[in-house]
């Protein structure tokens, strides 16, 4: 009864990754870098919560799917900012191009 | 001990060696030479038992041992390697060729002057790989030997070599490296095709009416195996390695490199490229004639203006090399007789050139033709042998090195005679580098400073008696090569069709 | 006798041995041993000569060599030139074993010396012995070798250095010719045996152009040893070793080799016209070209070399006009005047410690035995009547004609000429005029010399007459007994030949014995006359310059360049390949730049071109 | 789910995996409890005992028929059983190491962390081992690089530490998510996650256009987890991670967490792709038509590894990049895709493991002695210790692949595979072959340091118990298995049944 296509949805999802991914690679500041990779991973969970309605054998896998993806997303995030935080402490910097003492 | 265990006890004797001065502590020089001296003997004295046994008419086939080792599939049918060694005619003279060798050679390293121990450890086994190359009759087996005997080099030459030991070392390591790379991908290619890597097998399922390979995969595999051996001969132009190893390498350990190392490229030509695809080979022998030409009179020419003896030497290897190619080339039995027969002479020969250079430069620390000269006053005995080992090498009638350039240059003229006419010239150049250096370092008015020098000495004699008796006994008497050869090269002949 | 003819060569040989383990105890000693071996030899090979004289050839062969199914042979043969030839060698071997015990007296060297000796002369047998091609070959170049050890005995002087090496190679390139040759005609006739060989020349198995061109090649061989043009300059040079040894080597036996190979192989020669004529003018050129420059020579042993040079010169001219017999004849006859000759100027030498002959003169009262015998030599070389060389010569001289080269016949009696002035030229030299100052105190060679030399002369005089027009020709008659393919067994040239020869040898000494005798022409006629060709000559042609100029320094620049290519294009490509997997290394590790958003983009561009491939390829790559 | 269905469920399949659980979690929570000024070795003898155990446990369930419980999301089939072998026994040899790890500074209050992370790395490991779900795939997954980031920046205090987990964190979040939407795309084709059912699936596929899609899925898919794999695109994280992180750590991502990547590459790819036809029924499978894809990443990961190998003056940098190269070595194997595949592969990782971890046990030593990194530490090793030396030259030149050392039987394996077939691999053989003499460069030049230098100084080394267990294990299999390779090969052709269960 939706008059939404899927297509629109797994159009969102790839155009949501690809923002995603064009800021984790361009934000100078890992925070926002760390962020970006949360849209990549939420891109993912819109695309299965779509098939998982619209797909070509819709079932709740997807959304169980998705669940995980997003607890896991949640942990990596922790971790993540919890290294940052480390490096901070350290460095004194939150700046992703400032980490390259170890290059070549 | 039954004849089976025979060629194991043979190849694996040295290790023994090893093991027992893994033990012994650096300082004691005396016992580790003399350890390290007696590990050879038992290869020896095994490898002239052999080679009794055979003239004495009994069946080489006696000595094969066969035993099941790996096998990389499940199943009990394919991509078997079994732990197999054996004898020939043709391998039997390069492994009793190898363990005098290898005995001599370690005669000549009491002339080493550091880190016995370790030298001694890779000198032994450096003796194990080489006799495993010769004895091992599955091509992977063959390459395990192959490449052990390629680290011992490195570390002797990169050790206990001169000035520019390293690069040396590093150019052997990569040019023979990339060889036995080729020769891998070869063998690869045969083990996966076939599923067997026995040479026996191969040679069969290869040739067989509806082989597994393809005419042009054929060819293709030939021309690696002829890349690979022909860095190791080696034929122009992959021989710039050889160079430094000659020169920076110690003597000691050039007379194994060029007495034998070099060799392992002949006898893969014969054994492997002419054994199981003479087809393909028919069509490259041309070629390979024109190449063995090209590396005699290359060499030749180049050695005639070397400042080094040691170069000089180095260069003549390159020519002399060439003579083998060109025996092999010539695809008849003369040919490829007169190439094994130049195998062996040149292993000889330059064993005996390079220890003297090693006594030479022992008393003098030079080896600089105009730093030297005049040496037949202060030394004439080790003068007369260096002109002697020269005069062998130059193909002097009624030692070695004539029978085997005779039967090469034989050979080739019966079907390029144009060719071999071209390739007389280096038999003249010989003469003219050889006699240059050779007068040059010997005749003329005695350097001041090498007025006290002294003559060989004590065991010096035992490796130059030695060679120089095995010389002239196959100059004079060629049928103790020969008669061995016989049936191998039959077979060879029969393999080619001829 | 003949059976065991194989023992002849292992007298040396065995002399070789001994000297060479025990030289170092036997010191002087070791003169005995040599002498008494070559001695038991000599005497063998005498009665073999004998034997032969009624016997028929023996010949025994064993296999040497098999490969696969060839089976090259060694062995032994006894026919008239071998036999002929054994003689000769063990005799003068034998003579001159003696003669150096007085010569190389003092020399702590003896048994190095005595022992080259005896390996050259066990060679030198063994050649003569051989029944078949390699084996001549085999033991052509130990010859060689014998002759280059004994030329450089004296290693530590510069010049004996040099002509050692010299002598080896130039010989080598005769030899290699040689050896070409003789595998070309045993893929011919599938066997390097002489029967075989002339069995299959003469059932005409073998094409014409093939006899040419192996005869050729052989001959080029023949050409090396014998010192013909243009391989000549060895020999002179060779003069650097010991006198006994130019006497033995050098004049007598090893550089007769290549007659002899000639005469050895003288059917397959013979069945090719172009190879005669080739061997003739060769022969003929040589013999003239030689001549001249020996008429300038100052030096006693240089000038006895060039004489050697000419006179080996008329061998390959009568062999190359189909003189068989004569080329032989000559050989024997000039083996022993020609030794004759360098062991009196050895004995000169010995007496006056100078080679010189400007420095020389008047010892014909001081040399009683050496100077006569000298003269005996001169004589016989110069083809004056009664003597050796006039019969030897004569039949040469004959055969050029009867061969039909009226041009090779004329160059030949010029060439006689010649011969006749320059020798005589050196013996008023060295014998007449007023003593030199300085040599107050020359006293004539031991007994052990003389003896040697007095046998010789005794040779040079009666050794013609085994082969005359008068008294019969018996050399001949054996020589080609039971072989038809050697032509006649004496040449019955006109009678004025005979006449015109002994007129022309006569003529030359007159004119030696005007300039340097009576000195009623002034020294310096001759150079006077023609400045120029004076210091041509005296120059040898300039043969030596020419070869340097051209050969050595042609191969110099060969090997040049190689080394330039090994340096440059060999191992450029090693260090460019090198180099270009550094670059590459280095490249990549720049793009590592330490900043992990580079890192992430990398991947997706690596993502980004394999999705872009895959959608270009229309889905899959295939 | 009933509680009836849960008991049904043979939970003994799931063993090992309990044990490794078990003693994580006991440990953590000991760590909490436990006075801080109580040593935590300790704690790796139990992790170690723990993981003995688990072995225990998973050999005796070595000829155990194929069996899944929990609607096959977990699954214990011969693929699984061997791969297990390798991860345990990885792990048990990188707790030796960190057992005897004592950096400088850096960590003082996290050694507790230390060990157990390890487990839980591990654990997550072995969950991919034998998941036939992608749902828990993805969750071991993130369970064992999760645990890898927290690893790498254990020491908290150490700036380079730290660095390199940020980089590890960023490179691997991007790498998850860029596998998770090709996941997506293969749940959104087939509406299921478990593996046997999206074979089954797809193999009914009749519409080429979704095939399209799939390939770009497999691309995705693979390129994403190249990551864990270290191979390019995907590699450049490895060498500075590996330079920051702890040495037991990077030795724990050189041969763990890579063969954990191959058993996931396996696993996915080749139950999903590799009986999907490309297009319509019976046309040859995907996977045949992207192995030329995988055949260029494996071409390039070894060209790049080794060729800037060649630059490094760093030991640790530099066995990043040669472990670069393995992988590409390793992906050979995969993407010739012939019957010795999973052989080649799991004897390859084998060996690797033990050259490998030798090698980095001797790297640990070194570096920790002498306080720095450089290569050129190990100048004249072979005077101030031979035994050493000596082990360590048999690692590197069982690493450069020479006979009588396992690399070599590694490589014929992958060479027997290449070459079979009806389209042999001669290019990426020979490119495999040639970037393998190219090692020699770097190979040897540490070899040249090692026995031709002169030594800085000559103090002789007092090797701790743990490192001294490692070398000689390592040494030891790893002659055994260059000599007598069949302990290894038999064992797994007695017990796989040439894996003829993968897909059932």
């Amino acid at each position: 009864m939706s008059s939404i296509p899927a297509s629109a949805f797994l159009a969102l999802a790839l155009i949501l990754f690809c923002i995603g991914l064009y800021g984790a690679l361009s934000k100078r500041n890992t925070v926002i870098v760390l962020i970006s990779i949360e849209l990549m991973l939420n891109a993912v969970n819109i695309n299965l919560v779509t098939f998982s309605k619209y797909g070509i054998k819709p079932s709740i896998t997807g959304q169980i799917f998705a669940l995980f993806a997003i607890t896991v997303a949640a942990a990596e995030a922790a971790v993540g900012l919890a290294i940052l935080i480390a490096l901070y402490r350290n460095r004194k910097t939150v700046n992703i191009d400032e980490m390259d003492t170890m290059k070549h | 001990m039954s004849l089976s265990s025979v060629l194991s006890i043979l190849v694996f004797s040295p290790l023994l060696g090893v093991t027992v001065l893994a033990f012994m502590k650096n300082t004691q020089e005396k016992a580790i030479k003399i350890v390290g001296l007696l590990a050879t003997l038992p290869a020896l004295l095994l490898a002239l038992a052999c080679y009794f046994h055979y003239q004495a008419g009994k069946d080489l086939g006696d000595f094969s041992v066969k035993a099941n080792w790996i096998n990389f599939v499940g199943d009990k049918k394919y991509f078997h390697v079994a732990y197999e060694l054996g004898l020939n005619g043709l391998s039997l003279i390069m492994v009793v060729l190898t363990a005098i060798i290898a005995t001599l050679a370690a005669v000549a390293s009491m002339h080493i002057k550091k880190e016995w121990k370790g030298y001694f450890m890779l000198f032994l086994l450096l003796e194990t790989g080489m006799l495993g190359v010769f004895t091992s009759l599955n091509l992977i087996l063959f390459f395990i030997f192959f490449e052990v005997t390629l680290v011992p080099m490195f570390f002797l030459i990169g050790k206990w070599g001169y000035f520019e030991k390293e690069k040396a070392a590093f150019s052997f390591l990569i040019y023979n490296g990339l060889g036995s790379a080729i020769l891998l991908i070869v063998i690869m290619v045969l083990f996966a095709k076939t599923g067997t890597s026995n040479i026996h097998d191969l040679q069969q399922i290869v040739n067989a009416a509806k082989s597994p390979l393809s005419g042009s995969v054929k060819m293709g595999l030939l021309i690696a195996l002829l890349i690979a051996f022909g860095v190791k001969l080696p034929i122009f132009p992959l021989h710039s390695w050889m160079l430094r190893v000659h020169v920076q390498a110690p003597p000691s350990i050039v007379m194994i490199h060029s007495g034998i190392l070099l060799k392992i490229g002949a006898f893969g030509l014969i054994r492997f490229a002419m054994g199981i695809f003479p087809e393909q080979f028919k069509d490259v022998a041309g070629v390979l004639a024109f190449l063995g030409v090209i590396n005699l009179l290359y060499g030749a020419f180049l050695a005639f203006i070397q400042k080094d003896f040691k170069m000089v030497l180095a260069y003549s290897s390159i020519s002399h090399m060439g003579i083998v190619l060109i025996g092999i080339g010539a695809l008849n039995a003369t040919g490829i007789q007169g190439a094994i027969f130049q195998v062996v002479s040149h292993g000889l020969i330059s064993a005996l050139l390079f220890f003297l250079v090693g006594v030479f430069y022992e008393r003098t620390d030079t080896s600089l033709i105009e730093n030297l000269g005049g040496l037949a006053k202060g030394m004439p005995l080790a003068a007369g042998f260096l002109l002697a080992g020269a005069m062998a090498s130059l193909g002097l009638p009624g030692m070695s090195g004539f029978v085997s350039e005779f039967m090469a240059f034989l050979g080739l003229f019966k079907d390029m005679p144009v060719l071999a006419a071209v390739g007389t010239i280096g038999i003249i150049m010989t003469a003219a580098y050889l006699l240059r250096a050779v007068l040059g370092m010997t005749f003329g008015q005695a350097h001041r400073e090498f007025a006290g020098t002294m003559d060989l000495k004590g065991a010096e004699f035992v490796p130059v008696l030695t060679l120089m008796f095995l010389i002239v006994l196959i100059g004079v008497y060629p049928s103790v090569l020969s008669s061995p050869l016989k049936t191998a090269l039959e077979t060879i002949m029969l393999g080619l069709g001829g | 006798m003949m059976e065991t003819a194989w023992i002849i060569p292992l007298f040396p040989l065995l002399s070789f041995l001994i000297l060479l383990l025990f030289g170092r105890r036997l010191k002087e000693a070791s003169a005995f041993v040599g002498i008494l071996l070559t001695l038991a030899s000599l005497v063998y090979s005498i009665l073999v000569l004998f034997e032969r004289f009624t016997a028929p050839t023996y010949k025994s062969e064993a296999a040497w060599l098999n490969i696969g199914d060839l089976h090259l042979t060694a062995g032994f043969e006894v026919n008239q030139l071998n036999a002929l030839m054994l003689v000769i060698v063990s005799l003068v071997s034998c003579l001159v074993h003696t003669y150096s015990k007085g010569y190389m007296h003092g020399d702590e060297r003896i048994p190095v010396f005595y022992a080259y000796l005896g390996l050259f002369t066990f060679a030198m047998q063994g050649l003569v012995l051989s029944p078949n091609l390699l084996q001549t070959y085999i033991f052509w170049e130990l010859v060689g070798v014998g002759s280059f050890l004994l030329i450089g005995f004296y290693f530590y002087k510069e010049e004996a250095k040099a002509a050692a090496k010299k002598a080896f190679i130039m010989t080598r390139i005769g030899d290699v010719g040689l050896l070409i040759g003789m595998i070309l005609l045993f893929w011919q006739t599938n066997s390097f045996e002489y029967d075989e060989i002339f069995k299959a020349v003469r059932e005409g198995a073998i094409s014409q152009g093939w006899i040419t061109l192996t005869a050729l090649l052989i001959f080029v061989g023949a050409v090396g040893k014998s010192g013909q043009f243009p391989l000549h300059t060895w020999l002179p040079d060779a003069m650097e070793g010991p006198t006994p040894v130019s006497a033995l080597i050098h004049a007598a036996t090893m550089v007769a080799a290549g007659v002899y190979l000639v005469a050895a192989l003288f059917p397959l020669f013979a069945a090719s016209k172009t190879a005669l004529l080739t061997i003739a003018i060769i022969g003929a050129f040589t013999a003239i070209f030689a001549a001249s420059i020996g008429l300038v020579q100052t030096d006693i042993k240089r000038v006895l070399a060039y004489s050697t040079v000419s006179q080996l010169g008329y061998m390959m001219l009568a062999l190359g006009s189909a003189g068989y017999v004569a080329g032989v004849f000559h050989l024997m006859t000039h083996a022993f005047f020609k030794a004759l000759l360098f062991l009196a100027a050895g004995s000169v030498i010995h007496a006056v410690h100078t080679q010189n002959i400007e420095e020389m003169g008047g010892l014909w009262k001081k040399l009683r035995l050496t100077g006569p015998l000298f003269l005996i030599g001169t004589l016989a070389i110069s083809g004056v009547p009664l003597l050796s060389g006039f019969f030897s010569k004569d039949e040469i001289l004959a055969a050029a004609w009867e061969g039909g080269h009226p041009i090779l016949f004329l160059l030949a009696v010029i060439a006689a000429f010649f011969t006749a002035f320059y020798m005589f030229r050196l013996f008023f030299m060295v014998f007449t005029g007023e003593a030199r100052s300085e040599m107050k105190h020359v006293h004539e060679s031991p007994g052990v010399m003389t003896l040697p030399m007095i046998v010789l002369g005794v040779l040079a005089v009666i050794s013609g007459y085994v082969n005359t027009p008068w008294f019969g020709t018996f050399l001949g008659d054996w020589l080609t007994k039971g072989n038809d393919s050697l032509g006649h067994s004496h040449v019955e040239g006109p009678g004025w030949i005979m006449i015109v020869a002994t007129l022309v040898s006569l003529a030359g000494i007159f004119l030696a014995w005007l300039i340097y005798g009576k000195k009623s022409l002034s020294r310096d006629w001759l150079s006077g006359r023609g400045g120029a060709l004076h210091t041509i000559l005296y120059n040898k042609y300039y043969i030596d310059e020419f070869y340097q100029l051209t050969i050595v320094s042609l191969t110099k620049g060969m090997s040049y360049f190689l080394r330039f290519i090994d340096l440059f294009l060999v191992e450029g490509i090693v260090k460019g390949v090198a180099g270009f997997v550094q670059g590459l290394g280095k490249t990549g590790s720049k793009v590592q730049n330490g900043q992990v958003q580079t890192y992430g983009a990398m991947a997706f561009v690596g993502l980004a071109v394999l999705v872009v491939i895959f959608a270009l390829t229309g889905g899959y790559l295939k | 789910m009933s509680l009836e269905t849960l008991q049904s469920f043979q939970w003994g399949i799931m063993a090992p995996e309990f044990i490794i659980l078990a003693v994580a979690a006991l440990l953590s929570l000991l760590d909490l409890f436990m006075p801080d000024k109580m040593d935590r070795k300790v704690f790796g003898y139990v992790g170690i005992a723990a993981i003995v155990a688990a072995i225990a446990a998973l050999a005796g369930m070595i000829d155990h028929p194929v069996a899944s419980i929990l609607d096959d999301t977990f699954r214990l089939d011969a693929f699984s059983k061997v791969f297990k072998f390798i991860l345990l026994g990885g792990s048990a040899l990188v707790l030796l190491l960190a057992v005897s790890y004592e950096p400088k500074e850096g960590m003082e209050e996290s050694r507790g962390e230390f060990y157990y992370l390890f487990l839980t790395a591990l654990l997550g490991a072995m969950m991919m081992a034998s998941s036939g779900d992608l749902i828990t795939l993805f969750v071991g997954l993130e369970l064992l690089s999760i645990s890898s980031y927290i690893l790498a920046g254990i020491k908290k205090r150490n700036i380079k530490s730290n660095e390199s987990a940020m980089k590890y964190v960023i490179n691997g979040g991007i790498s998850t998510a860029i596998t998770l939407f090709g996941m997506s795309y293969v749940y959104g084709l087939t509406g299921t996650t478990n593996l046997k059912g999206i074979a089954g699936q797809l193999a009914s596929l009749g519409n080429p256009q979704y095939a399209y899609l799939l390939g770009l899925a497999f691309l995705m898919i693979f390129i994403g987890l190249a990551f864990k794999l270290a191979a390019a695109p995907f590699h450049m994280w490895a060498p500075d991670v590996y330079q920051g992180a702890p040495t037991p750590v990077t030795a724990f991502l050189s041969v763990v967490s890579k063969s954990a990547g191959f058993i996931l590459i396996t696993r996915v790819l080749l139950s999903i792709f590799g009986v999907t036809p490309s297009n319509g029924p019976g046309s040859i499978p995907i996977l045949l038509h992207m192995q030329d894809y995988i055949s260029f990443i494996a071409g390039a990961t070894m060209i790049i590894g080794n060729v800037i190998a060649l630059r490094q003056t760093n030991i640790k940098r530099l066995f990043a990049y040669s472990s670069i190269a393995h992988a590409g070595y390793i992906l050979v194997a995969f993407a010739s895709l012939s019957f010795v595949m999973f052989d080649a592969i799991w004897f390859y990782l084998l060996a690797y493991l033990f050259m490998n971890l030798g090698a980095f046990a001797v790297i640990q030593l070194v570096s920790e002695k002498e306080g720095s990194e450089e290569i050129s530490q190990f100048a004249g090793l072979y005077k101030r210790s031979p035994w050493l030396a000596a082990a360590m030259g048999i690692l590197i030149l069982s690493l450069a692949g020479f006979p009588g050392t396992a690399g070599f039987i590694g490589k014929v394996n992958i060479f027997i595979g290449a070459f079979t077939g009806d389209n042999p691999h001669y290019v990426l053989a020979s490119i495999m072959i040639a970037t393998t003499v190219v090692s020699y460069f770097y190979y040897f030049g540490i070899l040249t340091q090692i026995f031709f230098r002169p030594a800085a100084k000559e103090t002789k080394f007092n090797i701790p118990t743990g490192i001294l267990i490692v070398l000689t294990i390592c040494v030891a299999a790893t002659v055994i298995l260059g000599i007598l390779p069949n302990t290894a090969l038999d064992f797994m052709h007695n017990h796989t049944n040439q894996f003829t269960d993968f897909l059932q």
